[in-house]
This record gives C-alpha cells, structure tokens and sequence, in this order.
C-alpha cells in the first residue's frame, strides 16, 4: 500500500536521511525501531510531505505522493499522529476531534465522536475544554482520536503511547489490533519493544538515516544482539 | 520532622468545576526517590505544579527544607533548591545544547546582572557545562540548537538542564517519555546514581522505570492519593490495579 | 579577528563612517554630512530597539516615546536656560541648561525613568498586547505633549542653539557627526558584550521560554525590565541628539508611525545582530531622501522595496551583506 | 438626562461603527495570527472604489457591489504575492511587508485618485434621520451602520465558533504543519479567508465613505483604533472585539462630551477645558492600559 | 545667464499632499507664464516633499543651500514645520517666504528680516469671520477646534472681533474623525451659530456628519478658508453650500491680474485654483518683482530683501502691501460656498470685511 523507494531528506544542509526504503502492505503492522535522532520521525514526516525530500520515491495506493502538499497526502488517506502531541491548543477538545474529520474514503462504519469517546471515555469528560488545558496523557489520547477521525487506510503513530498510563496504553494497542484486523495498515514507532512484537507483523531498525535491518517479530526476539547493537537494551 | 525534605499538606486547586487536586498531600523524605503515578488527568502534573510555585493552589500548605513557600514565586523556590523538568519539552529551541545547559548553571551561580563579560567565558559557568552535558549524553551535540535535536534528544536535554543546578530536590514530569528503549536503560542508571546526590519526586507512566528505581510511591486518582506506600505494597493494592494498573498483566512492565 | 564576512563588514562600515565627512566634502556634497548625522542618530535609536526586539524579544511600537522625551529634555532645558527661568520651582529648583553634560545626561536618565514606569506596567504583558500596550503609552505621551502649550503643544519648541561642551562645537555639521559616531559606536560596543554576557544570556532565555527561566530560578520580570529601560536610556540618548541635529523638537517625533518607523529600520537591517539596524536606518533614510529627488511618487517604490526584503533576504540587509549567517540571536 | 441618553446612543453607535471596523481585523490578526497593518488599506481601498463607483453610477449599492469584490481580490492578491510567503517566519516579516503595503497602497492611490479627498455621499434612501428618543433626531444612515455591524458580527461568530471551516482556520492559526497533515487545504483556506477579512476592510470603508473624509491614508487613523479594540477585548475573539469596541465607542464618547463638564466642577474653564481635552483624547489609550495592566490578555481572551 | 535657484519644501505625501500640490502648481504656472522665468530672470523651482515631518524638511533645506547653493526657499504648508525649519534658514542668510503657513510666533517675537509671508498671519481668516459673524447680529455663537495650539490660534483670532457671548468652545482630539457626540452637546446648546476650525480631513467629517444631523437646515456653520478650498469642496459637495468662510483671496476676486491668473490655472490644469494655489502664485510674483529689481543678483542679501519688501508687483489680490513685521496688508473677504451650472462646488465672494487689514503682531516684532 506504501512503498518508500531510497528517500533522502535534509534539513537545510544537513542530510537526516540517507536513502531510506521500506513498504507497509493492507492489513499490516509495520514498525520503524531505532535510538533517538536516529531518523525515525524524520521518515514519517518525509511521508506525510512536511519535510522536503531530495530524491527518491514514495507511493501511497498507486499514486506517487512524493511532492504533493501534506493536506493532499492526508486526504489519500493517510492519518498521523505526530510526536509530541501537536493538538491544537486553542480549539476545544471537541473541536479538535471535529475540525479535521472526514470520511473521505466512504468507510461503512467510520469513526465518530461518539465511537472514539467510547474507547477514551476520559476525553468525555472534557469534550468543553481547550486542549492546552489537558493532561500530557489526554492530549495524546486526543491526538490518537483526531488522526482516527480522519478515517484513514494507513494510521502512523509516532509515540503514540508516550505519556499514557498503563490501562490506556493497552487499550491503544487492542484499537491498533482492532483496525489491523479491518484491514488497515499501521506504521508504527513506539518504544515499548514488547508490546511491538505482539502485534507487528514486520520491524525496521534505523541507524544514522538509514535501515539497517528488517525482519519479523520472531527474528527480533530470537536475536538479543540485535537489540543491544541497534536499541541499546 | 528534620528527615524531610519537603511536606505538602492538603493542597486543593480547582479548574473550575474540576478538582485537579483534591486534599493532596505528600511528604517526602530526604534522599529518597518517591514516584507519584496515576491515570492520566489524575493532577499528577498540577501536584507538581503547585510543588515547584508555577501554580498556587487554592489552599493548602507546603514547607520545603523548613520553609514555608506555600505562596513563595517559582524562581525564589528554584533559587533554594527545586528543580523540575517539563512533561511537554520546554528547553530553548534557538540556543545550542550548550547555550541551555549554561544558563541552566548561571541560574544558580552568582546574579545575572552583569553586562560585560562574555558569560562563555565565565570559569564559574565554563567549569560545569561540560560535566552537565555529559551525564546526560549530549557532549556530542554541544554547538547544535536545540531545534533540531530529535525529540528523544530533547527529551534527554529536557532532564539534563533539571539537574545542572545541583538541585536539592528534583521534580522529574515523565522523563521518559519519548525516550527510546537504550535511552530509557541510560535514564534509569543516571537517575540510579542520581538518588545519591539528590531527593527526587518522579512522575512517570514507565512501570519498569517505576518498580526499578522507587523508594515510595503514591497513586493519585481524580485528585486525591489513594495509596502510599512500597512498591510491593503499591503493586499488591487491588484498588491500584483497578484504577490504573489494570487486571492483565501489562507486556510493558514485567 | 577572523577574516569573516562579517568583520569584514564591519570593519569597512566602520571606516565608511569615519572618512564619511572627509569624502563628502571632497565629493563636494558636504550635506551628507547631516544626512548622515540624522542617519546614525536614528541608527542609535533603532540599536536600541533591537537590543530589546532581536535579543529580549520584546516588540515594542512605542520606542519612540523615549526618543521624543529625550529630545523634549533637551530643548526644554535650552528654552528655560535661554528664557532665564526654572524648569521647576518646587519641591527642588531645576533651572534650565544649555550644556550638553547637563541636558544630555538628563536626558538619558528621564528617558531610562519613563521606560522604568512604562515598562514596569507593560511587561505584565506579552506578546501582541505587549506591542498595543507600549504603543498605548507612547500615544499617551503624544497627545500629552500635543496639548501641552507651555512648550508648544503641537507645534513644538525649537532649539535657540544646540548644546555646548567644553572643546567641541557642536554647531560645526563635522564635529556634531562625530559625536553622534562616538555615542553610536559607544552604545554598539556596550550592546554587543551585553548580549553575550551573563545578562544578555538571561535576556535571550526570556525571549525563547520565560516559563522555563523562571522555573530555573531566574526573576524574569527584572531582567526584561532592566533590558527595557536600557533600550528607553539608548533612545532617550538619540532623542538628545536629534533635538541637536534639527534643532526643534515636537510631539510628532513620539508618534506611534515613527515608532512604526524605528521598528523598520530594525527589520529591514535585520533584527537580533546589533549591526543590521545601522544598516537598515541608513538604508531607509537614504532611499527616502534620494527617490523623493527623482519621483514625488517614491513611496509607490519604497513600499515594493520593503517587501522584497522581507521575501529575498533571509535576515534583512545585513543579513544579506554578511552571508545570513551572523553570530547573534 | 435627554443629552446623557443621545450620548449614550451615540457611543454605542460609535462602538458599533469601529466593530465593523475591526471585524476584518478580528478576523485576520485576531483569528488567523496574521499581523496585517496594510488592513486599512484594504478600507481605503473599499472606499475609493464605493466612491468612485458611486459617484458614476449614482447607485450606493453599486458601489457597494463594485468595492467588495475589489477589496476581496485585491487582498487574496497580496496574501498569494506576499503573505503566503511569511506564515513561516517571524510574525515581524509581516510588520515589515505590510508596512511596505500601506506605503504602496497610499501612494497608489494618490496616483489614480489624485490627492484630494473624495466625496461620497448617503444614498438618498438612507438620507433622513428618525427620532429614536424624542426630540432627538438620528441619522438613519448610522442605524444602517450599526445594523450591518450586528449583521457581520453575527455571522462572523456562528462562522467561527460553529462550523468546521472556522475550527481549521483557528487550528491552522496555531498550528499550520499539522492542521495540514490532517487534510486541510490549508493554504487555499488562508487565501479565502484573508480575502473575507479584506472585504470586511471593504465594507466597512464603504460604510465610512459617506460619514467620514475618503482620502489616501484614511486606513491608518482607524487602524489603530482597531487594534486597540480588539486587544482590550481579547486577540482572537469576536465577542471581545465586540465588547471592546462597545467599551472604546463609550469611553471615547462619553469622556469627550462629559469630561470638560466635570472638570469645570473643581478648575476653572479654560484650564478645565484644556484638562479634559487632552484626557479626551488620551482616553481610549489610557482605557487600553488599564485593561491590560488588569487584565494582561484583554477582557475576554480568546485560548491558545 | 544662470538660473536662479529657488528651493520649494512642501507636503506632497500624507492625506494633506494635495496641498503641497497646489502651492507647487500654482508657484509653476508663475514661472510657466514667462517661460522658465520670473522678472525676466530665468529661475529653475527645486521641489521636494517634506512628508509633513519637521525634521525631513530640515534635511531638504539643508541640501537645498549646501548642495543645490539656493538662496531662496518657499512652500511649507505646516506651521510646524515652518517653525522648525524658517528660523535656523533665516538666520544663515537665505530668504524664506511663506505660501501659507503664519504662525504667531514668526509673526511676533520671532520675526526676521529674511521671512516674508506672501499668504497670511494664521489668525486673519479667523478675524474676518468674527467680525463677520458679529456684524451679521449673531450673538451666541459655539466653537470647535481641535486640541492643539493652532486651533486655539485660531478661534483666538475669531473671539478677537467677535463681540457676542460664546455657547460653548470645544476643543477635540486632533486627527478625530467621529464628531456625534460634539454634534449632541452643540445641539443642546442651541448656539444661533457655530464656528469651526478643523483643517483637512477632520473638517470634511465633521461637515458630513453635521449635515446627517441636519442640524445645517436651523444652526448655519462658518470657518476659516481652510475647509473650503475647491478641491476640499469637491468631497463634501451640498454639504457645504451656503457655508461662510473668511479668506484674502478667492478665484472670482475682479483683479485683471486675477483674472490671468485663473483662466492660466483652469487651462492648465483643467481646474480651478485653489487659495493655496494662488498663494503659490502670488510668491512666485512676488520673488518675479524683487528679482528683477536685484536684476537677478541673489547674492547681494540686502538688496534683495528690500526688493522684496517693496512689494512691487500686480497682485491677484489687489492692493498688497507687507506691514513691518512682512505679513501682507490686504483685504480680506467673506465668501460663500455656492454650487455651479456646472455642478462643481465653488466659492462665492460676498464682501470685503476689512480693507487693508494687518495683523496684531506687529508690535511683537522687534526687526532686527
Ligand atoms: N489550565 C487548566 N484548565 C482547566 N483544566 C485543567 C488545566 N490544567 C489541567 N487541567 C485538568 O486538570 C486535570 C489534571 O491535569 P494534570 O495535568 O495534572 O494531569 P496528570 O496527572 O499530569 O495527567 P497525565 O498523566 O496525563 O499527564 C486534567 O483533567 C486536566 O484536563
Ligand atoms: N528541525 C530539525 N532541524 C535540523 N535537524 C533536525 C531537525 N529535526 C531533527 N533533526 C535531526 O535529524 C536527525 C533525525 O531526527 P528524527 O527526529 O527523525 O529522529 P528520531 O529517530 O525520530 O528520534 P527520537 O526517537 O528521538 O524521536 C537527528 O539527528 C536530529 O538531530
Ligand atoms: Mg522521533
Ligand atoms: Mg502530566
């Protein structure tokens, strides 16, 4: 469904990524793994077109999406929910839900308020409230529900769990498990290692710009080397 | 009550209808690391809020190292030792790594009213920018802004500028959050050391870190604390579970 | 010194500025002499500005209320010294003085006072309402001094002479340049170790996060505060000077479009690098004087000229002159 | 008590006029966070066009067809040639550039109107005057202009405040990168929305045109005062700028007309009236600075 | 021979330009009537705009007399202006002479032999319509000028003939561009006249908003020439008619030399001049007859002055003489604001006021 060809992304002079590839297919869970300021993000935001990529290509459902407008990716059908939160602190919370919902691509039973406030019975309690007033945790439960809101076929997550208490975290991953099931696609980048291998389908670990190894959930757990090398755990 | 290092006694503060702190109390020992868990929204944040003097809370009473500073402003509390990190990143985007670990220095380093001299060349600040870089792991990174850190590496200075000031205690909001799973290894080992030097009152959703590193731990829940206690007493209340540990045993924390 | 672009800059502005009178009278175009004069003057003012805009970020749109009050100090000194009388007969007697160590020191030290009181009540605020609260104040003074008859109201007072000091004569266009390069170049030096020292540091901070400073145990409010009443005493200085310069002084130099004006001057040179503002002073004063020789219409030009400015060069002229990398901000 | 009352109404009306003043100002500083000083020219620019139309045609309401769609053209025009290119620097990139406009757009002017000012006159259906309070005759033409003040402002609030395009307006105000990685045309939008403001500009030029002198440079003198407006009200809200220009129209009012009269109360006339003449004038600035030493982010702040 | 320089400073930009555009024009067409001279001596007019800012018009002078060597300056419209600049000009020897603005102080203590005003002394177009208005039996008249010392000038110099009883002085805000609730007061105060000092734009609103209160039908309205210019009448249209302003000059003047002038204008222009256009004329006469007397010779500094002291030409206004402080001696009229076949605004001359009417000043002025 995805398919990044050997991008390479600056930022302004410095180059972050160094001829990345990598494809997420219907119904899978693909995850981006790596230390910090490795190029995890940095990929994601080279797909969603908010950081210019040089070279290389990227498809997305059969359409070159590589220098297209961000909005014009989105509405393809791509929902991001983006490091650090990044709600909009002067719409209310409902208003953050709202703003930017569609259901551009006619799902049957697309999110709605009322189905998301179901699975973060929290952010109910708040709907009035302006985001700036929230908790570190309800903001990003609301980032979670505002990118499902757009009704996407390809979800990214990039921390998603960061800052969520333990009982919220596993509700995450049971929507994740959820929509994998109806046949959504998921990037995903998360630092809960073991979490990840329970519901990735496939791994890529990133280094200095660059993917320096794929493999499945088991390779992962079977090689422990591989976590101190590239993980550092 | 000389053992403690700070004491906090029923404070209350409203958003409105919302009681984000709801007779909250909590006392913490000299030289311990107590942690303060609960779900999200519980006023985990607003605790510390009021704690370190960006808030003021509707009432209540807190004494830190004997004083009462209750209603004193946020940078006299820091000026006697309380230092705190942001939950959402708050660092200086356009002044380098360096730039932030030394006015993190100059703040508790002789007054800033001096117009002069070039504050790099300060041997007062000079001496401890490189250590403090260090121990956080940023040496390399010194001359870049802080804009373009990754997010983990903020994260990382987020802490780092917390603990330049030799604070006596420390008041960390989710230090590890965005930290990858080798960043969180090296964060559990500083704080590890940390705990020798310096009282801190962690805030945290990371279970491991939690269980790891935790002399105390208290859970707060819409507001109020429901448990105080040990880890293991804390990890064996069904109400904690309830509330926030859930049933099913979390793959995160083993 | 490194052989930057930078330095080289500077160094050969510096040289420009210095030869500038020399030249001029060569070229036979001996007015640019005040031209210039106006031009540094306005310089000082704009530096000023930037120490509290690029460093401090504080936008202010009422900069020049202090430029007016240290001009109005000025002149109303010289008309009571020249009149015979006391500015003020209680509760201290203040008389009147024509001596530039007197009015030019008085001026400086009312101005830096004004932006005491001013700024104390303006940096509650922040952001936009900091821009509308300083201009607030400053239109205050405007239309105080507009009705205020005793020294002129609307029309202002003119200067019978311009201030003495002992070995210069200020009335020579030569000797007054200079002056006005001796306190512009005094003032740039003060204000590039400023921002790099300790203070300058804590004044930054501010700018990119004051929560952050105030929960690292910095009392912001006094820092800003001290930076705006240093950027109020700088332009209460060059308010001094242009009092000498045009010899006459009236509300409409405290007007917020002159205020708009310094700001201009300030972005256009490039704010945050000191330096820019000279540039951008110069800039905009030259091009106003030399199109409107050409063209009644220059304004139709100028407007255009701002902004491809703000849309091609990264940092402002200077920004463009020293290869958009400067050291500051 | 008849005098107080025709005060009260007229500092209402007054208030009301500087709402429809700051509505596209609201709109544009208030709402999408751009710093647009060459606002005012997009008034002058309703204006002139309102006029020249008028005065052609000899039909206000063709005038007022003609400038609208002027104004709003012209403004999208700047926002794609300009402004566009600044969302991303600092909000002082756009002090410079739009005060580069004004300069442009005055000195324009002057060029194609030449430099005296215009005349424009009421329509003639709006021409008499009704007596609200007895004995006081109104002019009808400024109840038109506080009945289109209302209109615009109720239709700016239900715009922002219920409907989705004014959520990602506001989401886009604070947020650009992500409001736009969640499908928002973001820039499209701005360019539509910069354009509402600038016919608002228009319309309350043309509005102005038969009450007030229709020169080059007529935009500035308003500016500001909208800006006070909408900065003792709150940055970003349309009921702030709402009570913010009743709360000006009223203190400018009613200061000028009472002022001198208390003042005589303990100073003699011509020192009373000189007091109070220059408080007068100070007044609405003096309003603002109390407003935000009490209150630093205006009456009724708008979150964010 | 050589061109004899003259330096114009006035305000082309800002709301007022079109002000500084009449004098220039005016002053033009003086030169463009000999063909690039004055007197028979060629002469070449240097404009530049001083954007009504005090210090900018200091600047241009200065490069006017150190670069372009003038001797001769003219055209400031704004009495500020004119304050910061003439004073320091005069004293380096160069003559100034002023198309418009007189303010009190160049009048009185500050008067020079170097400054001459062609125009008028600030207050005579207020004292004609105070003696005006007392003739025509109004007794209780309610006046308005904004808050700064020109208009306390100039409603000075109306109470100074007016005899009658004030209902009311209001002074506003300068640049305000709202007058209702000036409207109400003065309809409380049922004045039988108001008299108004509020230049440019501020006179136009408040012109139009008077009208809207239609206050115009039962309480008539009087001003000084400044708000009723021919192209100030053009934006205020039947707003004006009928209304009574005072000034030394207006188109329809029956002077030959008048008459010239006027049929120049409209066919140069294709509009007839305004008071600041004549003004600009009438100094550009004026410096036209002192230079032919000096044949040319700018240098010889008294020589000049007294030529120009001598006034010796045709004025459009008649007789012209300067009194000892160099303000004009002349008639000044009361003209009425009237509407033409046409359907341009104009104004009307009534009657001659005061003959050969100087100004208080005069005594102030201690000539060196
Ligand atoms: N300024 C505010 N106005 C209104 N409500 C607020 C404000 N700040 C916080 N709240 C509310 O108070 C509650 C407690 O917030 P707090 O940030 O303390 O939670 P927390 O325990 O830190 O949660 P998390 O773990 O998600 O960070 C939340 O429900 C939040 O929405
Ligand atoms: N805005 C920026 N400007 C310049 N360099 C940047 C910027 N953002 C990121 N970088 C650099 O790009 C590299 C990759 O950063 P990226 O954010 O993609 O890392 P990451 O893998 O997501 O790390 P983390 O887990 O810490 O979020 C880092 O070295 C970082 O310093
Ligand atoms: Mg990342
Ligand atoms: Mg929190």
């Amino acid at each position: 469904m995805l398919e990044v060809e050997n991008i390479e992304t600056f930022y302004g002079k410095s180059q972050a990524l160094f001829g990345v590839s990598l494809e997420v297919c219907e119904g899978e869970v693909v995850t981006l793994l790596g230390r910090n300021g490795m190029g995890k993000s940095t990929t994601v935001r080279s797909i969603m077109g908010l950081s210019p990529v040089r070279s290389g290509r990227i498809t997305f459902a059969g359409t070159a999406i590589h220098g297209l407008p961000s909005y014009a990716i989105a509405r393809l059908g791509i929902g991001l929910v983006p490091e650090g939160r990044q709600i909009f602190p002067n719409l209310t919370v409902r208003e953050n839900m709202l703003a930017t919902a569609a259901n551009r691509l006619g799902v049957k039973t697309p999110y709605t308020l009322d189905r998301v406030l179901a699975i973060f019975p929290r952010l109910a309690e708040r709907l009035g409230h302006f985001g700036n007033q929230l908790s570190g945790g309800e903001q990003q439960m609301l980032a979670v529900v505002r990118a499902l809101m757009t009704n996407p076929r390809l979800l990214i997550l990039d921390e998603a769990t960061e800052g969520l208490a333990p009982l919220i975290r596993q509700e995450i991953w049971r929507a994740l498990t959820l929509l994998r099931e109806n046949g959504h696609a998921i990037l995903l980048i998360d630092k809960n290692l073991d979490a990840l291998v329970q519901i990735a389908d496939r791994h890529c670990i990133m280094e200095n710009g660059r993917i320096v190894w794929r493999g499945t959930s088991e390779d992962l757990t079977a090689d422990d080397t591989l976590k101190s090398r590239y993980l550092g755990v | 009550m000389a053992d403690r290092l700070l004491d906090a006694q029923s404070l209350v503060k409203t958003y409105g209808a919302l009681r984000a702190s709801d007779n909250f109390s909590i006392a913490l020992r000299r030289g311990e690391l107590h942690a303060l868990i609960g779900p999200n929204g519980a006023g985990k944040t607003t605790a510390l809020n009021q704690l370190c003097g960006e808030q003021l809370p509707d009432s209540g009473r807190i004494v830190f190292d004997g004083r009462t500073v209750t209603r004193m402003p946020i940078h006299r509390r820091a000026r006697l030792g309380l230092a705190r990190s942001y939950q959402i990143t708050s660092v200086f985007e356009s002044l380098t790594v360096r730039q932030n670990f030394s006015l993190a220095i100059q703040a508790h380093n002789g007054h800033s009213f001096r117009f002069w001299r070039k504050a790099a060349d300060d041997p007062l600040i000079r001496r401890s920018v490189a250590p403090a870089m260090d121990r956080v792991g940023l040496t390399e990174r010194a001359d870049l802004p802080a804009a373009s850190l990754s997010h983990g590496e903020k994260r990382q200075l987020e802490v780092g500028m917390a603990l330049a000031g030799h604070p006596k205690l420390l008041l960390l909001d989710e230090p590890y959050a965005g930290m990858g799973p080798g960043g969180a290894v090296e964060l559990t080992k500083l704080i590890r050391t940390l705990k020798k030097e310096v009282t801190i009152l962690l805030v945290e959703h990371d279970m491991a870190a939690v269980f790891a590193l935790a002399d105390r731990i208290t859970v707060l829940v819409y507001g109020r604390a429901i448990a105080s206690g040990t880890p293991e007493e804390i990890r064996e209340n069904p109400d904690v579970r309830q509330a926030y540990l859930g049933e099913s045993v979390d793959p995160c924390w083993k | 010194m490194r052989m930057t672009r930078q330095n080289i800059s500077i160094a050969v502005g510096t040289l420009f500025f210095l030869t500038l009178p020399v030249i001029a009278t060569m070229a036979g175009e001996p007015y640019l002499v005040t031209l210039f004069s106006r031009i540094l003057i306005y310089a000082l003012a704009a530096v000023s500005l930037d120490l509290m805009l690029g460093f401090g970020g504080l936008v202010s749109l009422g900069h020049a209320a202090f430029f007016g009050i240290g001009a109005y100090v000025v002149c109303i000194l010289s008309m009571h010294a020249v009149d015979g009388t006391s500015v003020l007969s209680w509760p201290v007697v203040i008389n009147g003085s024509e001596r530039a160590l007197v009015a030019w020191p008085a001026a400086v030290v009312l101005a830096a006072l004004a932006a005491a009181v001013i700024g104390s009540l303006s940096l509650r605020t922040s952001g936009m309402h900091f821009i509308m609260i300083t201009l607030a104040f400053a239109q205050m003074l405007y239309y105080f001094f507009v009705s205020l008859e005793a020294y002129g109201g609307d029309d202002g007072i003119s200067l019978f002479m311009r201030n003495t000091v002992p070995g210069v004569d200020l009335a020579a266009d030569h000797q007054f340049y200079y002056v006005c390069l001796a306190a512009l170049g005094l003032f740039l030096c003060f204000a590039c170790r400023l921002v790099d020292s300790r203070f300058g540091m804590v004044i930054r901070g501010c700018r990119e996060n004051e929560r952050r400073m105030k929960s690292m145990g910095f009392a912001t409010f006094r820092y800003r505060l001290v930076c705006f009443i240093i950027a109020g005493a700088g332009a209460g200085l060059a308010g001094a000077l242009i009092a000498n310069q045009t010899e006459y002084v009236s509300p409409g130099l405290m007007h917020w479009t002159r205020s708009g004006e310094i700001l201009v001057m300030v972005l256009l040179g490039g704010m945050g690098t000191l330096f820019g503002p000279v540039v951008g002073a110069a800039a905009l004063l030259l091009v106003e004087e030399f199109l409107s020789i050409y063209t009644e219409h220059w304004m139709v030009y100028l407007g255009p000229f701002l902004v491809l400015v703000v849309l091609f060069a990264k940092r402002g002229i200077y920004g463009v002159i020293i290869g958009g990398n400067g050291n500051h901000g | 008590m008849l005098l107080f009352l025709e005060q009260l109404l007229n500092g209402l009306q007054l208030g009301i006029t500087l709402f429809l003043m700051s509505a596209g100002l609201t709109l544009v500083f208030g709402i999408m966070q751009v710093i647009n000083l060459a606002h005012g020219s997009f008034y002058m620019i309703g204006a002139y066009v309102a006029a020249t139309v008028t005065a052609r045609s000899g039909s206000f309401l063709l005038g007022l067809l003609a400038a609208l769609p002027a104004a709003a053209l012209v403004g999208m025009l700047v926002e794609m040639l300009v402004l566009r290119r600044l969302y991303k620097k600092d909000h002082l990139d756009q002090v410079l550039a739009t005060f580069g406009l004004i300069m442009f757009f005055n000195e324009l002017t002057r060029m194609v109107w030449g430099r005296q000012p215009l005349f424009m006159d009421v329509p003639a259906w709006l021409a008499g005057s009704v007596e609200l309070i007895p004995g006081v005759p109104y002019p009808s033409y400024r109840l038109a202009v506080i009945a289109v003040g209302i209109l615009v402002g109720v239709l700016l609030y239900l715009l922002f405040a219920h409907t989705r395009v004014g959520m990602q307006i506001r989401a886009g105000a604070s947020n650009r990168e992500m409001a736009g990685a969640l499908g928002v045309n973001i820039r499209l939008l701005y360019t539509l929305v910069f354009g509402l403001g600038t016919l608002l500009a228009g319309l309350a030029g043309v509005m102005a045109g038969p009450i007030l002198a229709v020169e080059a440079g007529m935009g500035e003198s308003i500016l500001i005062l909208t800006f006070v407006v909408i900065v003792i009200g709150g940055i970003g809200s349309i009921r702030g700028a709402l009570v913010g220009a009743l709360l000006v129209g009223m203190a400018d009012t009613l200061g000028r007309a009472f002022l001198p009269a208390l003042f005589r109360i303990f100073l003699s006339a011509a020192v009373a009236d000189g007091v109070a003449a220059s408080l007068a004038s100070m007044l609405v600035y003096i309003l603002m600075a109390l407003v935000l030493v009490w209150r630093p982010r205006g009456l009724i702040p708008a979150h964010g | 021979m050589e061109a004899v320089k003259i330096g114009m400073i006035t305000t082309l930009s800002t709301k007022a330009g079109y002000l500084g555009e009449e004098t220039r024009d005016g002053f033009q067409l003086a030169i463009d009537m000999e063909d690039g001279r004055l007197g028979g001596i060629p002469v070449e007019l240097l404009v530049d705009d001083d954007g009504r800012k005090p210090e900018k018009a200091k600047q241009i002078a200065d490069r006017f007399i150190k670069r372009d060597g003038v001797k001769i300056l003219t055209g400031i419209v704004f009495s500020n202006v004119a304050i910061a600049v003439v004073p320091k000009v005069v004293r380096q020897d160069m003559i100034y002479v002023s198309t418009n603005a007189g303010p009190s102080l160049l009048a009185g203590k500050g008067c020079h032999a170097n400054y001459f005003n062609v125009a008028y002394q600030n207050d005579n177009p207020d004292e004609v319509v105070g003696k005006y208005v007392s003739d025509a039996g109004f007794k209780n008249v309610y006046l308005l000028a904004p808050n700064y010392p020109a208009g306390k000038d100039h409603l000075g110099g109306f109470k100074r003939y007016y005899t009658g009883t004030l209902a009311g002085e209001v002074y506003t805000k300068l640049g305000q561009s709202d007058y209702a609730a000036e409207i109400a007061a003065l309809r409380a105060a049922a004045p039988d006249a108001v008299y108004f000092f509020l230049p440019g734009g501020m006179g136009i609103n408040f012109l139009k908003q008077y009208t809207q209160a239609e206050l115009n039908r039962t309480i008539p309205v009087f001003g000084p020439a400044f708000s009723f210019d021919e192209r100030l009448l053009q934006a205020v249209k039947d707003t004006a008619i009928g209304v009574k302003n005072g000034s030394q000059w207006t188109h329809d003047l029956d002077f030959p030399a008048n008459h010239l002038f006027v049929d120049a204008f409209r066919k140069a222009h294709g509009r007839t001049p305004t008071l600041y256009a004549s003004q600009g004329y009438e100094a550009a006469r004026l410096l036209g007859s002192a230079l032919k007397k000096v044949n040319g010779k700018v240098d010889d500094l008294a020589a000049l002055r007294s030529a120009i002291r001598s006034a010796d030409f045709d004025s459009i206004r008649g007789k012209f003489a300067f009194s000892a402080n160099q303000h004009p001696i002349q008639n000044l009229y009361i003209r009425e604001v009237v509407k033409t076949e046409d359907g341009t605004y104009t104004n009307k001359t009534l009657k001659a006021v005061f003959t050969d009417h100087s100004n208080v000043y005069v005594d102030e002025c201690k000539m060196k």
